[in-house]
């Protein structure tokens, strides 16, 4: 298990990509080299009336002690981070959770992401390839409503993988929900195959779904209020399919196709 | 000199008067990863109940001003597995042990207490006869003298260290209770558990937490918190652990100085899991500053008007 | 169509849901400065006594996390000038008139009451069984059942319109002093008045108010407003205005669906002495939204688990 | 009485000046021409845990409608302050209270500034300044323990007036308490006086006690913790020499000297 750290960092760089999304690095931030991909942070929102801390998930780092978030504007503690300026502290504690484990070199990567499930699933795709994994073999399907719901498209584009985007009204990519040519994808295919998935609860559904019903193993990224991020105060549980509660956070937020009732 | 930040409750000899409060350091593992466990003067387990509990469904939590709502419905392991995987982790720690007990039947009280009575390395019993999340028992032993009384010398009958009475802050004279409890035999008392709160989406017309109902906790009640300790103080010369809202040194000070002589951090260690350790060195600092040479010259020192 | 904001409480109608709280708008004239007072369904005045009363030494306030402590004393011009000096400016204000009443012994209450009976202008009086601040009297009166229905009994008997009973919110069960007040003839309830605070300064070592103890209001304790007003309002079938920690239209809204018939802004007011006009007008576009005609379609309709 | 109003403002100029004290300006604030010297406004610190306003003294305003406070960092409230930046957000709650009433032609005025008390005293110069009084009739004394304490020298050295800067350890001006030399200045004076003191409680003791004793009318400005500043809450009461509370926020904060127990 990780030591989490609790520490001051300061915003280096502040991107106001489209549609209320932010991608925010931060400097210094001495855990860099313990950050997988899955990990988050707690991020205190500084000097405000917002009591608890609010998770991100990790979207990389750099060797150099940079350490990335992108986030959307959703509630009032996302309003207040919006508005930070470049050099305001924060406060990290991090990293936390359980990571995605790297698939099998054999295997198909899909990756399913939504909304601000993307920001680690990218992360993924970066890491692996860094050690080294064919980026062919990475399938990123990227579903969103409209294609403002699409961020950081060259950014993906540049890593090599297989971009698959998908909108809802076909304003980018194919045309409908994300489910569907992933469905395809798996069905014309016939290699080994790892499933990943962070979104919106519905595509987590259906991911896993998707899992059961072709025996693809993988893991979901799964979201909860998290009032301590740590595992002490038991408030992000969700129910197991075998029984009992898991722990979001800290047994979490990454789990096995299957393991949680969604 | 260095000042001294010992302090003794009961009896119990504690390295500093900081503990973390029952239901928000779990069992001690998760905290230990992140400081080392001796800087605390006292970890108070997790609620334990004769049986597992998974508690209520989530959500459990919301989020209110300056604080929490909570009704996680004492979810625990369960007596059984806090005695065989819990407490093998926990007696190796350097801190004293506190375990908080709670029941929905006296009954379930007295077992619970009479088997952890057979471990030498609890060091107390913390009597949750105060939380407002469960239906049975709970608040009601603690909303009465009578039953308050009665629980306390049950327990004090099986369990043979010291006990604690945790005491609800919904009642209309938190030193009835306290005399009540002091007459059953409680050696000290834990003031305050959580506030009885609701909280309601404006959106949805939903409640936001499954059991509707919760307990208020956070920096928003540490007011209540301070004058129940003070009154309890005033009227009783049992020590008190002071509980609620704390989130700094300063508030720490604060509650010494209405009577505490320890206290517990709960849903601060959610925003800041490494307080403890923060305000272990500010009120060192605090003490040379101030030339105070022991905790016990701040306990109960507050000026009045 | 335009939504109805209209509620009646006890045969009193009102042009909307959202008055003033006792003790946060003196008698009117200084928000009157501010807006027009027929934005309010009503003003409540501060709490009259039969003398007038200097109140408490300062400072008599202190800053909370998201709140504050009063104990201000009941400081207030007293009955006869009240009547003389005030009630000729409240009676012109298009707004209803509530009068808070207080006082140390019951004969006193009753004194005042039937004085007030004799103003015709006067629409309701609000009796104020709860107030921390005072040493005799207050709090005693509204934390018993016995007395509580025994006041309002005697209140009922000369004051001849409608009489809203402000409970305490320092009571194991809010709903057995609500049955009691009931039972003595109540028409209404105000939940909620403060809850017991203190606050010390630590580096001072002082009390932060003269009084040592005081109220506790502001958002801080709106959690515990809410699940009062919908204790009171799952047990009764009297009307609720709801109290405690108001600070926007959502707050209202909640309070509203916890079973509230209509609001008091208090500290609130203290921020943004003009909320109650933003409130209005926010309430109107939220109505509109959510197509709902008329504020019962709001009362006490919170969906829960 | 003045209808106060509650309006949004944004932050046009923003002076570092030295031992924390910083000068503030705010456009547009549409009650410029109903302000005067005495008034002062509540202002909320913007997005923070802070729950009431904080008062401030208007220290001027321009005919364009800028409003200027000039502020020292007291605790966290005016820390937090003193964090905006340029065209940030406040809303202020104003104008407030009862100000200072000018003093009759022939009359010398006796200015006596301390800490947070300068800013509208300041004011007050400017405005007898504008309104045709001789800057010679004014005497601006203004003591603090050191050079470091005594603000916006040349700002006032530029009004005319004569300009008495008083130390306790000498730095700058005279040295020891101001009211020394005030004194001195009574007695060496044969015309009619006025005297207006804003400053510490011991300053205004002092100039209470001057009054009282030389028979000078005069006017003083009172502090006191303000949670509502409108007198609704009765919180910032003090006591009357004739019995009785007086609210510092409407019935003051400026008082006649005498007339409050100080
Ligand atoms: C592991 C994880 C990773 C995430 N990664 C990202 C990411 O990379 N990018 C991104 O944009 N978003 C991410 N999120 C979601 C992000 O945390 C939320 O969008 C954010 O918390 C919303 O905060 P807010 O203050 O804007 O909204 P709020 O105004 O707080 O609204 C959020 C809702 O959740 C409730 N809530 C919030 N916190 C708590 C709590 N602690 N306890 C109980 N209820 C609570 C609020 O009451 C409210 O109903 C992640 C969430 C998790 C759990
Ligand atoms: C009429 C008036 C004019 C003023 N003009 C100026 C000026 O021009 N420039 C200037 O620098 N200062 C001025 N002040 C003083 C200024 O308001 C204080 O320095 C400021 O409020 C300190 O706030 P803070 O948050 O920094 O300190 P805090 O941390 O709030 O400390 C201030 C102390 O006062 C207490 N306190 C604060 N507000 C309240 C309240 N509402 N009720 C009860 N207790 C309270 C706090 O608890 C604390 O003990 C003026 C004050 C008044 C009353
Ligand atoms: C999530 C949560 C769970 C809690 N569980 C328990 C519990 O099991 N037993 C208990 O006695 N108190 C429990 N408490 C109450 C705390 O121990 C403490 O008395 C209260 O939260 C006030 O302190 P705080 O404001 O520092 O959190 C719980 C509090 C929270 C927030
Ligand atoms: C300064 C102050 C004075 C008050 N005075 C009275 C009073 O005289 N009578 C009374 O019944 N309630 C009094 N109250 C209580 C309020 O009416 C209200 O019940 C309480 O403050 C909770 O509401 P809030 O959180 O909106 O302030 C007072 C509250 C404050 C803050
Ligand atoms: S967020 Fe606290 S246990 Fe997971
Ligand atoms: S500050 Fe509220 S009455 Fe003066």
């Amino acid at each position: 298990m990780i030591k989490p750290t609790c520490e001051d960092t300061f915003l280096l760089k502040k991107r106001n990509l489209k549609n209320r999304y932010f991608a925010y690095t931060f400097r210094p931030y001495t855990q860099v080299k313990k950050c997988k991909p899955g990990h988050f942070l707690q991020l205190q929102i500084p000097q405000t009336d917002i009591f608890f801390r609010r998770p991100f998930s990790i979207a990389g780092v750099t060797p150099a002690g940079d350490i990335e978030i992108i986030f959307k504007i959703f509630g009032k503690g996302t309003a207040l981070l919006a508005t930070l300026e470049k050099g305001d502290k924060v406060n990290l504690l991090g990293p936390l959770g359980v990571p995605f484990t790297l698939p099998k070199k054999n295997e198909k990567t899909i990756l399913i992401a939504g909304g601000v499930g993307f920001p680690p699933l990218m992360y993924l795709a970066v890491e692996m390839i860094a050690k080294g994994y064919d980026p062919k073999s990475i399938e990123f399907f990227y579903g969103g409503r409209t294609t403002d719901d699409i961020i950081e498209k060259s950014r993906i584009k540049k890593l090599g993988v297989n971009f698959h985007p998908v909108t809802e009204d076909g304003s980018y990519g194919m045309k409908g929900l994300v489910t569907k040519p992933v469905e395809e994808f798996i069905q014309s295919s016939d290699t080994n195959m790892r499933i990943y998935s962070c979104g919106p609860t519905g595509m987590l559904k259906a991911a896993d779904s998707l899992g059961l019903k072709y025996k693809i193993p993988g893991q979901l990224s799964l979201e909860a209020p998290m009032p301590c991020g740590v595992g002490i105060c038991l408030g992000c549980v969700k129910e197991k399919t075998d029984g009992g509660h898991a722990r979001v956070c800290c047994d979490g937020p990454v789990f096995e196709i299957g393991e949680i009732v969604l | 000199m260095k000042p001294d930040l010992k302090v003794k409750i009961a009896g119990v000899e504690f390295a500093n008067p900081i503990m973390t409060a029952s239901g928000c350091c779990g069992y001690g593992e998760e905290l230990a990863t992140m400081f080392p466990l001796s800087k605390l003067g006292a970890l108070v387990t997790k609620s334990i109940t004769l049986n597992p509990r998974l508690g209520h469904p989530p959500p459990r939590t919301a989020e209110t001003t300056s604080g929490m709502l909570n009704a996680i419905g004492l979810a625990n392991v369960g007596l059984e597995t806090f005695i065989t995987e819990k407490v093998p982790f926990l007696e190796k720690q350097p801190t004293k042990i506190i375990v908080n007990v709670a029941g929905s039947k006296l009954s379930e009280y007295v077992e619970v207490c009479s088997r952890l009575n057979d471990i030498d390395s609890i060091d107390m019993i913390e009597l949750n006869i105060s939380c407002p999340n469960v239906d049975e028992g709970g608040m009601e032993f603690g909303a009465d003298p009578v039953m308050t009384e009665k629980s306390l010398k049950a327990v004090k009958n099986v369990f043979k260290r010291p006990i604690i009475a945790k005491l609800s802050p919904n009642v209309t004279s938190i030193v009835e209770i306290a005399k009540a409890a002091e007459q059953g035999g409680a050696d000290a008392f834990s003031v305050i558990n959580t506030l009885l709160g609701m909280a309601v989406d404006a959106e949805t017309w939903q409640t936001k937490i499954t059991n509707n109902k919760g307990g208020l906790s956070g920096p928003a009640i540490k007011p209540v918190a301070l004058q129940m300790v003070n009154a309890v103080y005033s009227n009783s010369s049992l020590p008190i652990i002071g509980i609620g809202g704390i989130r700094s040194t300063e508030d720490v000070i604060e509650f010494l100085l209405c009577g505490a002589t320890a206290v517990q951090i709960g849903t601060g260690l959610f925003v800041e899991p490494t307080l403890p350790v923060k305000i272990e060195k500010e009120l060192l600092q605090y003490m040379k500053r101030k030339k105070t040479d022991s905790i016990y010259d701040l306990i109960g020192k507050v000026r009045k008007y």
